[in-house]
């Protein structure tokens, strides 16, 4: 066969055609250049960032499996490991934002229970455009009730996640969906192949023509009759992945299963090539009998199919029996496909007929790695223009600023988001979304886990390096602040096309940054994703590397919210205030502009804040906690007043030499707003002089106005209830609804 | 005026209720279901139109609100003209 | 004490309610497969939330043709206790055994939240720890928790004390914007006339531990285990 | 064979969806729409039973699954048989 018309359709280069033939050593059919294609694409294979990624830490004590798996694991104590991922499903989601968001949903969900773990929870991190933006108010709406549809019916609580809107998303969304299971650390199950001889079983949906990629679909090499053969859209089927969720953890109680691999990306071809490359061995698989949903279907198709919901296992000769019957008991379809062999090779037979046979290994391992071109910023880059304070002028009413923020579309309330989700189910959420971190209870232990998910895609486009290091940062930090220690992450990287060589320049300082927080805080990174390509109109996306962050504390009863809950209480602020309003909230939102260096990070003090924050909780000291982000002081003491179940004023100065608009809206990092009593507040003092962390009283709890004075003069005083509910509509509005009555309590 | 609209999934998609729904049925004692398939029905009143513009203006609604055309069909019925689909 | 949790394929809350029976209470609990045909000598029967087969068609439409729901049926007109939560309500009305029918919710959305309740019957197997006019907040999670019935079937509940909890605001007043759904007349739980059977939208079992921030859902058990008590002597 | 059914709410009871997209097509400049109800289509494929046994068959399956009789009416179409309500 000549070097086929379609390769471009296919997203293979004349390079690594030549590279297929070579380990062939011969041309390939039709089905397996559809399986390099799938295999070699960016998104299976790594080949743009897995030089790069290879510089983030991945050791540390608790680690008990690093990337390489389906997720990772870590040893949490008790015997027990929390397993997790995090994945992006932003291309279909924009395509179709209710299914695209809820089969992103159902492929970390799978994931995380192919290693035997038992998910307990899922966050959602999600960037939109403008919300005026073509199409915005129905992706929006689209993508929450996708997320939520999925996670509810099967029963695993959304109990966090992020939404940050800018233009640079609006032809490009992203969603992100984080999940975590809990698993003894014994019973971790892994996708390696072993035995020759054992049995290879497709359990799960039918397979159909889900997905499959759509111009090789349509190029006239496979084309035959006229039957609508456009790939389709994935739906997703929540009932039947609670089956197969509950059908998979009964089967890894027996000792049947040898390993065990979902089908993600690129299907059938995928987790054969997977399980077959990492245990060394072959799998010979009879495509003729994989369970379909459409007539007519090729072996090309079947093996690229994305149909969701479906699962690849290898078990014990012999053991076949007892395993229909646990699949059979779900009501779940099962099939024998084929067996282990010794050879290597991944061999797919359509009955008597062998339409592939490609060693594993070329598939996998031996797919390209390149080292694209890298290309710094222009001088004219934003990120070079320091913002000059005598450029921007400070708003006499400081009030209105703050108001504005607060219910602007990045810091208003998530509550319209966070309703539609179920949170509770389950019965470990201890605190719900809406502070800091999620912390669920351990059942069967006294221990408490945390999570958060973070990134500041501004100040990663200003600073890439700076901007990723500080997701790290920020992500323990909302972590310290509940009372969890961090001791792990998980990420997804989200960029623009990797052949702009300032999209992989900025790729490759992410990463630096990335590193560079985790050796620094010692939290090892245990699975991620990347997703390029998030370009429209050859507009790239600023890069958006999101950090999801696991934490554990040992006695879950001993931790803090981040609203107020005292009238009497002392607020203190952790950490010092400088001139940083850089890429900061206020800068945009007020002044219109995205420039300047986000704020600097000291690593070390980093550390230091967020020690003492965690001791201080730990020893019951702290009644509220909350880390300071986008919006600065100004926005975390609106935050501190609002967000509770009951409303708190307070009465506050900021004794600061700063200009009043930068001492409330610098975003500098590593600070902490905590309230407590005085006596507890005065042990926290010590600590930080102790330590060498500048602290200070900012004043009293209590009221139903948030004062706030600055260099004598009141600059802010705001009805805490009107404040609220401003805050808590405004999301509403966004997507262009009314709160109607009933909804609005 | 009563308009119809019937909005079902592309033939290919996924169709996880028809499937549930297909299966009880059999389960109920009736064997000769061989296949569900769940849509939408709609029905629609409309004044001061005349039947081929509502018809016009069903087809505008189908593709702004009623039907998610990336993986729904529709087909609209409207008292007094002629049928018509997506 | 013998307390059934019947598991549906999808329910997802069964393992919370047998958790707060089994482990927080130390009642004994087991689970009870649908396909299985007989209650095992329960003593009181729970119909756990969640998507019983995905909630397609309508929620509860299928799982109401379960094996076991003959069992439950009979031992319901026995007299026995069956306590419905979310799902487990939506398949008593689907079953008949209450009556009624659950609509989307009004906002069409999927409500996950913590609501205020008020006890209008404090006489049912159900609420004997509680009284009349007590405040409980209990989270809901659902997208059909709009109850409807026909203007004879609600003023028949309302006369014959049926309506067992309603949704009210802070200051105990049913509103209709303490309403998360849009039921009728702020219907949020109901009982039969023998009052042996009760469904209910909140879900009390993701409320009965302090650790959890609120533990008023417990009060709905405990009535259940006072009142099973009571029968056995 | 095929069979179609149309199970839409009783008069009298609340529609939630259908009210909220009356209201978002009257938004959407379809000042025309008075009134919208939303029910279901399900189209069934059958085999093995002859047009009118099929009619009462499908009956059935309304009244025990497919429509709750409480809230719902239904209407089957069974291709070559008459037409029927419940
Ligand atoms: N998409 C979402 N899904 C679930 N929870 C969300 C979502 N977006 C935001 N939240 C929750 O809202 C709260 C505020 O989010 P965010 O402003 O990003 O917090 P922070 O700045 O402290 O990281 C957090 O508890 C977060 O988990
Ligand atoms: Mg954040």
């Amino acid at each position: 066969m000549p070097m086929p018309d379609n390769l471009e359709a296919q997203g293979l280069t004349e390079e690594e055609y030549g590279r297929i033939v070579r380990i062939l050593e011969r041309d390939p059919t039709p089905t397996e250049l559809g399986m390099f294609s799938g295999m070699w694409s960016e998104h299976c294979s790594y080949k743009s960032s897995r030089v790069h990624l290879e510089k983030l830490p991945t050791q540390g004590d608790r680690v008990l499996q690093g990337p390489g798996e389906n997720a990772g694991a870590i040893d949490i104590g008790d015997g027990l490991a929390v397993v997790f991922k995090m994945e992006s499903h932003n291309h279909p989601s924009f395509i179709e934002p209710y299914q695209g968001a809820a089969t992103g949903v159902g492929g970390i969900l799978r994931d995380i229970f192919t290693m035997g773990a038992r998910p307990i929870a899922v966050m959602d991190s999600l960037r939109f455009g403008r919300p005026e933006a073509p199409r915005m108010s129905h992706l929006v709406g689209g993508v929450v009730a996708g997320i939520g549809g999925y996670g509810n019916c099967i029963g695993i609580p959304t109990v966090g996640g992020e939404v940050a809107f800018h233009s640079c998303y609006d032809g490009n969304i992203l969603v992100n969906a984080f999940a975590l299971g809990v698993v003894s650390k014994d019973r971790i199950f892994r996708a390696r192949a072993s035995g020759v001889d054992n049995p290879v079983i497709y359990v799960g949906s039918s397979t159909g023509r889900d997905g499959i990629h759509g111009a090789t679909m349509a190029s006239a090499a496979f084309g035959s009759g006229g039957e609508e053969r456009r790939p389709t859209v994935q739906v997703g089927d929540p009932f039947t992945e609670k089956l197969l969720l509950e059908a998979c953890l009964e089967l890894m109680r027996t000792d049947y299963v040898v390993a065990i691999q979902d089908m993600g990306a690129a299907g059938l071809t995928s987790s054969s090539a997977e399980m077959a490359a990492r245990g060394g061995v072959g799998l010979e698989i009879d495509i003729g009998k994989v369970p379909r949903r459409e007539e007519g279907m090729t072996p090309y198709e079947v093996m690229l199919s994305e149909s969701q919901e479906r699962m690849l296992l290898v078990v014990r000769e012999g053991c076949e029996e007892p395993v229909f019957e646990i699949f059979h008991k779900w009501d779940l379809q099962v099939e024998l496909l084929g067996r282990v062999t010794g050879d290597g090779f991944l061999t797919v037979l359509d009955g008597e007929q062998t339409v592939a046979r490609i060693p594993a290994r070329a598939l996998t391992d031996e797919a390209p790695r390149y080292q694209r071109p890298t290309a710094a910023p222009d001088a004219d880059h934003p990120g070079a223009r320091a913002v000059s304070l005598s450029d921007i002028s400070e708003p006499a009413d400081l009030g209105r600023v703050l108001e504005r923020l607060v219910t602007s579309p990045n810091l208003c309330s998530r509550r319209w988001v966070v309703e539609q989700y179920d949170y509770s189910v389950r019965t470990n959420t201890v605190l719900p979304p809406g502070g800091d971190a999620a912390l669920l209870r351990l059942k069967g232990t006294h221990r408490g886990l945390a999570m958060s998910v973070d990134c500041n895609a501004r100040w990663c486009f200003l600073d890439p390096k700076l901007g990723a290091a500080h997701a790290v940062a920020e992500a323990a930090r909302n972590l310290s602040c509940v009372g969890a220690e961090p001791v792990g992450l998980t990420d997804c990287l989200n960029f623009g096309n990797p052949e702009h060589p300032k999209t992989m320049w900025q790729f490759e300082k992410a990463i630096e940054g990335m590193a560079e927080a985790c050796r620094a805080l010692n939290i090892p990174v245990v699975s991620g994703n990347v997703s390029f390509y998030n370009e429209t109109a050859g507009q790239d996306i600023h890069p958006t590397p999101m950090v999801a962050m696991v934490g554990v504390m040992e006695n879950v009863e001993r931790h803090a919210v981040s609203h107020f809950t005292s009238d009497g209480d002392i607020v203190l602020l952790v950490g010092e205030t400088r001139e940083e309003l850089g890429g900061s909230e206020y800068l945009a939102t007020e002044h219109q502009r995205e420039q300047g260096s986000p704020p600097g990070l000291d690593l070390e003090r980093e550390r230091t804040v967020q020690e003492i924050v965690r001791e201080g909780v730990r020893r019951g000291q702290v009644r509220s906690a909350h880390d300071l982000s986008d919006g600065g002081l100004g926005v975390a003491l609106a935050e501190c007043c609002i967000t509770g179940p009951s409303l708190h004023g307070a009465d506050l100065d900021l004794q600061d030499d700063l200009r009043a608009d930068v001492a409330l809206f610098s975003e500098s990092a590593s600070r902490v707003l905590i309230s407590g009593s005085a006596e507890a507040i005065g042990h926290l003092e010590s600590d930080c002089a102790s330590r060498g962390i500048p602290c200070r009283r900012l004043g009293k709890i209590g009221g139903g106005r948030l004062r706030i004075r600055h260099a004598g003069s009141l600059r802010i005083d705001l009805d805490v209830a009107k404040l609220r509910n401003a805050w808590s509509g405004a999301f509403a509005a966004l997507v262009g609804e009314t709160v109607g009555a009933g909804e609005g309590t | 005026m009563k308009a119809e609209v019937f909005v079902t999934l592309k033939s290919g998609v996924l169709d996880p209720q028809g499937k549930v729904i297909a299966r009880s049925l059999r389960a109920l004692g009736f064997e000769e279901v061989r296949d569900v398939h769940q849509g939408k029905y709609m029905v629609i009143d409309l004044e001061g139109v005349a039947p081929e513009e509502a018809r016009k203006r069903l087809d505008e609604m189908c593709q702004k609100l009623l039907a998610n055309t990336v993986i729904e069909n529709y087909r609209v019925r409207v008292e007094g003209a002629e049928e018509g689909n997506s | 004490m013998k307390f059934a949790v019947v598991v549906f394929p999808g329910s997802n809350c069964d393992h919370d309610v047998y958790y707060v029976l089994k482990k927080v209470l130390n009642q004994g609990t087991i689970f009870v497969w649908h396909q299985s045909t007989d209650l095992c000598g329960a003593d009181a029967v729970i119909l756990p939330g969640g998507f019983s087969y995905g909630d397609y068609l309508r929620s509860g439409a299928v799982a109401r043709f379960s094996p076991i729901m003959k069992a439950v049926e009979a031992f319901a007109r026995k007299g026995g206790l069956v306590l419905g939560i979310c799902n487990g309500l939506q398949i008593l009305l689907e079953s008949g055994l209450l009556p009624g029918a659950m609509l989307r919710n009004r906002s069409l959305k999927f409500v996950c939240r913590e609501v205020g309740l008020r006890v209008e019957n404090a006489e049912t197997p159900f609420t004997r720890c509680l009284r009349v006019g007590d405040r409980l907040r209990i989270p809901v999670a659902h997208a059909d928790g709009n109850y409807t019935a026909d203007e004879e079937t609600l003023r028949r509940l309302e006369g014959e004390g049926q309506i067992v909890l309603r949704y009210c605001d802070e200051e105990g007043r049913t509103v209709p914007e303490s309403n998360p759904n849009g039921s009728a007349r702020n219907i949020a739980g109901i009982c039969n006339a023998q009052r042996n059977v009760l469904g209910m939208m909140p879900h009390p079992e993701r409320c009965s531990e302090v650790v959890l921030g609120n533990d008023s859902g417990r009060a709905i058990f405990s009535s259940m285990i006072e009142s099973l008590a009571q029968a056995a002597h």
